[in-house]
């Protein structure tokens, strides 16, 4: 499943976005990603994850076919 | 109304497009690029954003603001790409009866965005390093 | 920067005139007049003065707010005279360094008009009548 | 001595001043007004007087050649 990335999560990745094995819940996304790309790691911890659009925690389930985005804390306006 | 743009940001057309004959308050709120974070020099901003759950979100925070408060209109518009020092990066526009209200939903708006809406800024510093802004990380 | 005006008030040359690089804020309220007072409709509106002592007023609310928040340009204009539905008769423009100063300073600048400040208005409601509007009176 | 009128004040006795007999403190001037222009008196108990272009209480003394002026309730913005 992909996995979209913003700002310095894309700088660090070289990528828009990722592709890991398919998770159940955003808990396994951010495990996955964690454990896949260690210098991430601090950044996912700080991070939200975005499940179709919406903040979602650690046990929201993820629905097939969802867009998943990992987003490191915003700093608009 | 909601609006992600590359363009520049026109204050005085979003002001004008949100008074109302019942309204005697109109608000406007303008985020412009600061020379200087603390001792740090900038010279330029790169914002990123999510647009779907950027605009999804900025949709949100209007309909609970109007929710809120009596609001004749209202417009939130987020630039994105370069900017540099001055350029306007955010404005929040507004109308309502009283200007209690005007104040309190303009600033509940501006509040939302910065803490809710999927947008980030890349600090180009005067020292040619970049930085993207992540609060807390 | 504070004037009494007869002419109209272009709240677009007041907002780019407080804009300053170390202030990422800008803050603009325009009060306008409204259609409606409760159920009276108001369709036009007179302001009347006291003008040596409203200038006095009004400088000394700039150099308080400008006391109390770190002001990088701050311009509260009146205007006088007569009115229609829908004309601004008061604006504040101001910039700070953060938005929580420029709101709460613009805030405060208008609110000490309206409590210090010797003007007055004249309703002029549909029904052909006229009342000067002294609140508590 | 001379008493500026505005607003209401002014239209109630239909001139842009008002001139009575000279007084030591504000508080007299109040109490001049009240007197001689009766259907003032009301608004008169609720304005404001200016001793040179100040707020002044009734107590205020009134300095020779002072402007004096009778504020009702403000309404502007």
């Amino acid at each position: 499943m992909k996995v979209l990335l913003f700002a310095r999560a894309r700088d660090l990745v070289g990528a828009d976005w990722i592709d890991i094995e398919s998770a159940a819940t955003v808990g396994e996304v951010r495990a996955r990603l964690k454990e896949r790309y260690r210098h991430l790691s601090g950044l996912v911890e700080k991070s939200a994850l975005a499940v179709n659009n919406e903040f979602a925690d650690d046990l929201t389930p993820i629905p097939a076919g969802a867009e998943v985005a990992l987003l490191p804390p915003v700093s608009g306006g | 109304m909601i609006r992600l743009t590359r363009d520049v940001i026109d204050g005085h057309a979003l002001t004008e497009e949100v008074r109302r004959r019942h309204c005697g308050a109109v608000v406007l709120f303008l985020g412009t690029v600061r020379d200087l974070t603390g001792e740090r020099v900038t010279v330029a901003l790169d914002y990123d954003a999510y647009p779907a759950m950027a605009e999804k979100k900025m949709a949100e925070i209007e309909a609970e603001t109007r929710q809120r408060w009596p609001v004749g209109e209202l417009i939130l518009e987020h630039r994105l790409g370069h900017l540099e020092v001055g350029d306007v990066s955010v404005a929040v526009a507004i109308s309502c009866p009283h200007r209690a209200q005007a104040f309190d939903a303009c600033r509940h708006a501006i509040d939302r965005l910065k803490e809710l809406v999927p947008i980030w800024k890349k600090e180009n510093w005067a020292d040619g390093s970049t930085e993207w802004v992540h609060p807390g990380a």
